[in-house]
C-alpha cells in the first residue's frame, strides 16, 4: 500500500523533470531519434505506473490510495488521492498520451525542432496526470497552469503559420483569464473552509450549516461555495469546450500538430469534464451546502441545456467545415455536449439507479469517444501530414494510397456515429436508458437528433478521403509506426463493443466505488485514515 | 439452437420471407398506384403480374451484365448493400413474429440503430462507391432527408413503447401472467400490450398522431413520392441509383423494398399490436395481420399517388411539419399524461 | 455604528471587486492586444491582492494586530501560540507567490504571441485578426 | 422460444447474426453474379446522360459542395446565425456568449442566496 502511494506521487515529478531536462539535453545531443526514444520511454513508464496504480486499486477493493507530498498530512500538505474514477481516467489519459507520443515518433520527420515539441508535450502530460490525480484544490490550479501553458505552446508550435498564432492567442488570452478566475475560486474556498484539501472540503461542505451572512463572501460557507462553484464551472466548461465556451477548439485544432490534436481531444478536454464531475459529485454532492434552494439542481439543469446546445451546434457546424481537423474539433464539441447531458442527471428528483446508469454511460462514452477520436486523428494524420494539406478538398482520395488509413477512418466513423456493434453504440445505449428511465424522453430525442446531424459530418470525411478516385499523382510516405497504432485502436474500438457486457459492468463498479454515495464515503474515509495515522491513532 | 437461429434468419422471418414480402409490397404499390392513375401496372409474369418484381430481380441479378466504370469500387458497394439487407433481416428477430425472439429492455433502440442509422448509411455508402457527380448530389439529398426523418421516426416509435410501459406499471390488470416477466421498453412488450391502449382516448390520440408521423417518415425513408428526391427515377441522372447496373441495381432495389416492408411490419406490431385482438398462430390472427399490412400499404400507396415530387427544401420542411412536430407532440402528450396519472 | 476598520475593509473589498470587473471587461472587450495584456495583469494582480487580504483574517479583533515577528530566537510553546494569534495566514502568500510566477510565464508568452501576430498581420486589433472563422 | 436478456447481449447477438448473414449473402451474390463482366471501353465511362466524362473537371463533387442544399437552402437561417453572429472568428463576439454564461451562473448564486436571506 505504501509503495503504491509512492508510485502515485512519483508520476508527475518524473514527467516534469524529464520534460525540463530536454532543453538541457539539447545542448549536447542533436539527434532526433534520441528524443523520440526518450519521450516515448518516459510516457511508457508513466503508462506503466498509472496502470500499476489502477491494478493495486482493484486489488485493494477500490480503496483510495493517498500520497502525501513531503510527508505532510492531508489538510496541511498537498496530497494525491486516487480513487476508482481517478485511477481509471489516469490510466486512460496516460494511454492516450502514450499513443500521441508513439505517433509523434513518426510525425517528427515533418517538424524541424523536436526538442521544444517534446518538452511541451511532456509538460502537457504532466498537467493532465496531475489534474486527474490531485486531491488538492490549489494543486489542481498549479497543474491546470502547467497543462495550459504547454497547451498554448503546442497550439502555437508552428510559429510561422499565421493561423496557428491566431488560434494560440485566442486560446491563451481567454485561457489565462480563466485560470486566474479559478485562482480566485480557490481563494474564496480557502477563506470559507480554511482548507484546500478535496476530501476535507467534501466533509466540511456536507456537514456545514449555513451561518447566514456572518462573513459575506469571506467566511460564510454557503455564499463562498456558491461563488466558487460558479467560477469553477465556468473555468472547466472552458477547458472542456462546452457550448458557449467552445470557440477555441476548432481554431486550435485547425493549426496544431497532429499528435497534439489527438492529445487535446483524447485527454485535455476529458480532464475538464473530469474536474466538473469531481466538483459536482464528490466535493459538492447532493447533500452539500450547494443543494441550498435548489442551486445545484438548477446548475445541473443549465448544464443539461448547454450540453444539448453544444451537441447540436457542434454537429451543425461539422457540416460546414472544409478543414479536416476543424471538422474533428466540432465533432469533439458535439461529443462533449453528450457527456454533459449525461453528467447532469444528478438532480435531486432523479432516482439514484438512473444516476448510476448515467454516470456509467459517461465514463464508458469518455473511453469510447476518446479512443475513436484518436483513431480518427491518427488515420487522417497519416493521410494529411505528408502533403502538408488540411483542406478536405485537397486531400480527396488520398487515403486510397494508404489502405490502413481507410480502414482506420471507417472504423472510427462507425465508432463515433455509434453503429452496432462498435463501442460507441453501447455507451449511447446506456445514455438512452438513462434518459428514458429518468422520465424525460425528449432528451433521448435530442440525443438521436445530435447523432443524426453529426453522422452527416462524419460522412463528409468518409466521402472526401475514401471514396473519390485519386487523380493527382502523389508520393506515398512510409507508414512506419502508424500501422500498429491504427490497427491496435481499430481492434480496440471493436472489442469495446463486443465485450461491452463485461466492460459496462466493470465501469459500473468503478462508478459505484467513486461517484455514488458509497464511493464518496470511501474517498472521505481514506482521508480520515491518513489523518489518524499521523496524529497517532486517536 | 444456433442452427435454428441460422435457418430462421434465412427462411422465416429471414431473408426468404422478407424478400417475398417485399416483392409483394412492390407489386401492390405499383399496381395500386397504376390503378389510381388509370394505368395497367405490371401484368406479364404470373397471375395479374404478381411475379413481376421477382422476375425483375432475378433478371438483374443473374442475367444482366454489370457495367463497370473506371473509378468505381463495385465490391465495396455490394458489401454495403448486403450489410444493409442483413441489418434489416437481423432486426426481424425482435418481432413476436419470429419463432426465435430476442427481447430485452430498450431493444427498440437496437431496432432504431439498425434500421434508422445502418440502412441509410449503407445506402449512401453504396452509392458513393460509384464516382459520379450526380450520384453525390443524390446522396446529399438523401442525407438531408435522413437528418429530419431519423429523429421523427425514433420519436414516433417511442410513443407506443412509453405508453405500453406505463400501462403495465400503473395497471397490473393488463399484465397477463405469461407476460409479466417480460422486459419493459421492448418491441415485444409493446406489441402485446398496445392493443388495450387504444381504448383510452388520450393514448389513442397520441397513438394516431404518432402513427401519422411514422407513416410520413416511412414514406420519406423509402424515398416514395412525394419524397423521392434522392432517387429521382424520372430524371434518371441526378439520383443515387444512376450508376447502378446489373446485380448492384438488384441489390439496391431489394434493400430499398425490404426496408419499406420491414418498416411497415414494425409499425403494425408496435402501434397496432400485430394480430390483436387475436392470438398469433390462429387463422384470425394471420388474417388480421395481413389486413393491417394491406391497410398501411394502401395508405402509403394513396399518399404516393396523390402527391407530386417536392423540391429538396420543400421536402425537408414538409417533413418537419408533418412528421417531426407531430411526433414530438405525441410524445409530449404521453409524457404529460404519464406524469399526471 | 459601523467601526472605521470594517468600513475601510469594505471599501477595499469593493474596490477590488470593481477592479476585477473592469479588468475582466478589458480582457474580453478591448480590441487592442496590448490593452488586453495590461488588463490581464491588472486582473491577476487584483486576484492576488484578494488572496493576500484573505490572509489577514479580518474577523479577528483589530486591536490585537501587531507585527508578526518572533522576538525570542528559541521560542517556547507559549511564544509560538502567541505568535500564531498575531501572525497572518502564510498560506495565501504561498498561493500568491505561485500565481505570480505562473502569471509571469503566461504574460511573457502572450507578449511573444502579440509580437509575432503583429509581424504577420500588421495589426494588433483583434477585430482584424480573424482568419479562422466558421 | 424467447431470448430475454439485457439490451447489450441482445445487440451483440443480433450483430453476430448480421455478420453471419452478410458473409453468407455476399458469397451467394458473388456466386450468382454473371462471370463475364468484361467491359468494353464504352462501359468504362460514367453515366452522364449521354455526355462524355471529359465535360467534367473532376469525376466527383467536391466535399465542400456535398451539403450545399442543407447549408444554403434548408437550414439557411440557422447557418446564417451560427456563422455571422456566433462563429465569426472575432474574440469580442465570443466574449458576449461566454460572459452571458458566467453571468447566468453568478445570477443563480445570488438568487439562491437571496432566497435563503429572505426565508
Amino acid at each position: 500500500m505504501n509503495f503504491a502511494s509512492n508510485v502515485v506521487g512519483a508520476i508527475t515529478p518524473l514527467l516534469a523533470i524529464s520534460s525540463f531536462s530536454i532543453p538541457l539535453l539539447s545542448l549536447f545531443i542533436k539527434n532526433k531519434k534520441f528524443y523520440n526514444a526518450y519521450a516515448l520511454t518516459i510516457s511508457a513508464i508513466a503508462l506503466a505506473m498509472s496502470s500499476w496504480t489502477f491494478a493495486r486499486l482493484i486489488e485493494g477493493g477500490y480503496k483510495p490510495i493517498v500520497y502525501k507530498f513531503g510527508g505532510w498530512p492531508p489538510p496541511v500538505g498537498i496530497v494525491y488521492e486516487v480513487d476508482a474514477l481517478n485511477g481509471l481516467l489516469g490510466l486512460y489519459a496516460s494511454l492516450v498520451m502514450f499513443i500521441a507520443f508513439l505517433f509523434s515518433t513518426w510525425y517528427s520527420k515533418f517538424i524541424d525542432d523536436v526538442t521544444w515539441y517534446y518538452t511541451l508535450l511532456l509538460g502537457l502530460e504532466t498537467g493532465i496526470i496531475g489534474c486527474i490525480y490531485t486531491g488538492d484544490v490549489f494543486n489542481l490550479f498549479v497543474m491546470l497552469e502547467v497543462l495550459s501553458i504547454s497547451a498554448y505552446g503546442l497550439a502555437a508550435f508552428f510559429t510561422r503559420r499565421p493561423t496557428a498564432l491566431e488560434a494560440a492567442f485566442k486560446y491563451a488570452f481567454i485561457g489565462a483569464l480563466v485560470t486566474t478566475l479559478y485562482f480566485i475560486a480557490t481563494v474564496i474556498l480557502y477563506s470559507a473552509y480554511g482548507t484546500l484539501n478535496m476530501a476535507d472540503l467534501l466533509g466540511k461542505s456536507t456537514l456545514a450549516s449555513s451561518s447566514g451572512f456572518s462573513g459575506w463572501l469571506f467566511g460564510d460557507v454557503t455564499s463562498a461555495s456558491l461563488a466558487a462553484i460558479a467560477f469553477t464551472l465556468w473555468v472547466f466548461t472552458f477547458k472542456s469546450a462546452l457550448f458557449p465556451n467552445h470557440f477555441w477548439v476548432p481554431d486550435v485544432y485547425s493549426a496544431a500538430p497532429v499528435p497534439v490534436i489527438a492529445a487535446f481531444s483524447g485527454a485535455v478536454e476529458i480532464t475538464g469534464v473530469y474536474v466538473v464531475v469531481r466538483f459536482m459529485y464528490t466535493l459538492f454532492g447532493a447533500e452539500s451546502v450547494l443543494a441550498l434552494n435548489g442551486y445545484r439542481d438548477s446548475i445541473l439543469l443549465i448544464l443539461l441545456i448547454l450540453g444539448i446546445a453544444s451537441g447540436i451546434v457542434g454537429s451543425l457546424m461539422m457540416i460546414l467545415q472544409k478543414n479536416a481537423y476543424r471538422l474533428l474539433g466540432y465533432s469533439t464539441i458535439s461529443h462533449i455536449g453528450l457527456l454533459y447531458m449525461v453528467l447532469s442527471l444528478g438532480m435531486s428528483s432523479i432516482p439514484s439507479d438512473v444516476l448510476k446508469t448515467a454516470l456509467t454511460a459517461l465514463v464508458y462514452h469518455i473511453v469510447n469517444f476518446g479512443l475513436g477520436k484518436v483513431l480518427m486523428i491518427s488515420s487522417v494524420g497519416l493521410v494529411s501530414t505528408p502533403t502538408g494539406e488540411r483542406d478536405l478538398d485537397k486531400l480527396s482520395g488520398l487515403s486510397r494510397l494508404y489502405p490502413i488509413a481507410s480502414i482506420g477512418i471507417t472504423m472510427a466513423v462507425f465508432q463515433l456515429i455509434g453503429l452496432i456493434p462498435f463501442g460507441g453504440f453501447y455507451s449511447k445505449l446506456l445514455m438512452y436508458q438513462a434518459f428514458i428511465s429518468s422520465g424525460q424522453p425528449m432528451l433521448a430525442v435530442a440525443l438521436i437528433a445530435i447523432s443524426a446531424i453529426s453522422s452527416l459530418g462524419y460522412l463528409k470525411i468518409f466521402y472526401a478521403l475514401i471514396f473519390p478516385p485519386l487523380l493527382r499523382s502523389s508520393v506515398k510516405e512510409r507508414e512506419g509506426v502508424v500501422i500498429p497504432i491504427v490497427s491496435a485502436l481499430a481492434v480496440a474500438v471493436l472489442l469495446l463493443g463486443l465485450f461491452s457486457p463485461a466492460v459496462s459492468k466493470f465501469i459500473e463498479t468503478v462508478v459505484e466505488n467513486s461517484l455514488m454515495p458509497k464511493g464518496v464515503k470511501m474517498y472521505y474515509e481514506s482521508f480520515i485514515e491518513v489523518l489518524r495515522n499521523y496524529t497517532g491513532g486517536g | 439452437m444456433i442452427i435454428e437461429l441460422m435457418i430462421s434468419t434465412l427462411v422465416f422471418p429471414g431473408v426468404l420471407f422478407i424478400s417475398a414480402l417485399s416483392f409483394f409490397t412492390e407489386w401492390y404499390l405499383r399496381k395500386g398506384v397504376a390503378h389510381m392513375q388509370s394505368r395497367m401496372g405490371p401484368t406479364y409474369v404470373g397471375p395479374i403480374g404478381l411475379l413481376q418484381p421477382f422476375m425483375d430481380f432475378v433478371k438483374l441479378l443473374v442475367v444482366k451484365e454489370e457495367t463497370k466504370q473506371k473509378y468505381s469500387l463495385t465490391w465495396l458497394a455490394e458489401l454495403f448493400g448486403v450489410l444493409g439487407i442483413s441489418a434489416i433481416v437481423s432486426s426481424l428477430l425482435l418481432l413476436p413474429l419470429s419463432p426465435i425472439r430476442i427481447a430485452a429492455d430498450y431493444d427498440f433502440l437496437i431496432y432504431i440503430y439498425l434500421l434508422g442509422v445502418m440502412v441509410p448509411i449503407a445506402m449512401v455508402a453504396m452509392s458513393l462507391c460509384m464516382s459520379n457527380p450526380f450520384v453525390s448530389v443524390g446522396a446529399s439529398r438523401l442525407l438531408s432527408i435522413v437528418l429530419i426523418v431519423e429523429p421523427a421516426f425514433f420519436t414516433g416509435m417511442l410513443t407506443p413503447i412509453l405508453i405500453a410501459t406505463h400501462i403495465s406499471s400503473s395497471a397490473p390488470m393488463f399484465c397477463e401472467e405469461a407476460y409479466c416477466k417480460l422486459p419493459l421498453y421492448s418491441i415485444f412488450y409493446s406489441s402485446i400490450t398496445i392493443g388495450s391502449a387504444w381504448s383510452n382516448p388520450i393514448y389513442a390520440t397520441a397513438l394516431i398522431i404518432g402513427l401519422a408521423a411514422v407513416v410520413v417518415s416511412v414514406q420519406a425513408k423509402a424515398m416514395l413520392n412525394p419524397f423521392n428526391i434522392p432517387e429521382a427515377e424520372q430524371e434518371l441522372i441526378a439520383g443515387i441509383k444512376t450508376e447502378f447496373s446489373g446485380p448492384l441495381l438488384a441489390i439496391f432495389n431489394l434493400l430499398h423494398n425490404v426496408e419499406l416492408s420491414s418498416s411497415i411490419l414494425f409499425i403494425i406490431y408496435v402501434f397496432l399490436g400485430g394480430p390483436y385482438p387475436f392470438r398469433h398462430l390462429s387463422i384470425q390472427g394471420v388474417l388480421v395481420l395481413m389486413a393491417k399490412y394491406i391497410a398501411i400499404l394502401t395508405l402509403v400507396a394513396v399518399v404516393r399517388a396523390l402527391f407530386g415530387r417536392f423540391r429538396v427544401e420543400q421536402g425537408v420542411w414538409i417533413l418537419v411539419k408533418y412528421s417531426l412536430i407531430p411526433a414530438i407532440a405525441a410524445i409530449t402528450i404521453v409524457s404529460l399524461s404519464n406524469f399526471y396519472a | 455604528m459601523i467601526d472605521v476598520f470594517t468600513f475601510l475593509f469594505t471599501i477595499c473589498m469593493l474596490s477590488i471587486v470593481v477592479n476585477l470587473g473592469i479588468s475582466l471587461y478589458g480582457v474580453l472587450y478591448k480590441p487592442s492586444l496590448i490593452k488586453k495584456i495590461i488588463s490581464l495583469t491588472i486582473f491577476s494582480d487584483s486576484a492576488n491582492i484578494t488572496a493576500i487580504i484573505i490572509g489577514y483574517v479580518r474577523w479577528r479583533n483589530p486591536g490585537e494586530i501587531a507585527p508578526p515577528v518572533l522576538l525570542n530566537p528559541n521560542p517556547t510553546l507559549e511564544d509560538i501560540e502567541e505568535f500564531a494569534k498575531v501572525a497572518v495566514d502564510p498560506l495565501p502568500q504561498a498561493l500568491v507567490l505561485t500565481a505570480i510566477v505562473i502569471g509571469l510565464a503566461v504574460t511573457l508568452f502572450l507578449v511573444f504571441l502579440t509580437l509575432q501576430i503583429y509581424r504577420f498581420y500588421g495589426t494588433t486589433d483583434v477585430r482584424r485578426i480573424a482568419k479562422l472563422k466558421g | 422460444m424467447l431470448i430475454a436478456s439485457d439490451p447489450i447481449s441482445a445487440s451483440i447477438l443480433i450483430s453476430l447474426v448480421m455478420l453471419y448473414l452478410t458473409l453468407l449473402l455476399y458469397i451467394v451474390i458473388r456466386v450468382l453474379k454473371p462471370k463475364h463482366s468484361e467491359s468494353s471501353d464504352e462501359s468504362r465511362e460514367m453515366y452522364l446522360g449521354g455526355e462524355h466524362p471529359s465535360i467534367l473537371s473532376k469525376p466527383h463533387v467536391l466535399q465542400s459542395g456535398l451539403y450545399w442544399a442543407i447549408v444554403f437552402r434548408d437550414f439557411k437561417k440557422a447557418y446564417r446565425g451560427l456563422v455571422e453572429k456566433m462563429h465569426t472568428g472575432r474574440v469580442i463576439d465570443w466574449a458576449y456568449y461566454m460572459t452571458a454564461w458566467l453571468l447566468i451562473l453568478l445570477l443563480l448564486a445570488i438568487i439562491a442566496l437571496g432566497i435563503s436571506a429572505l426565508v
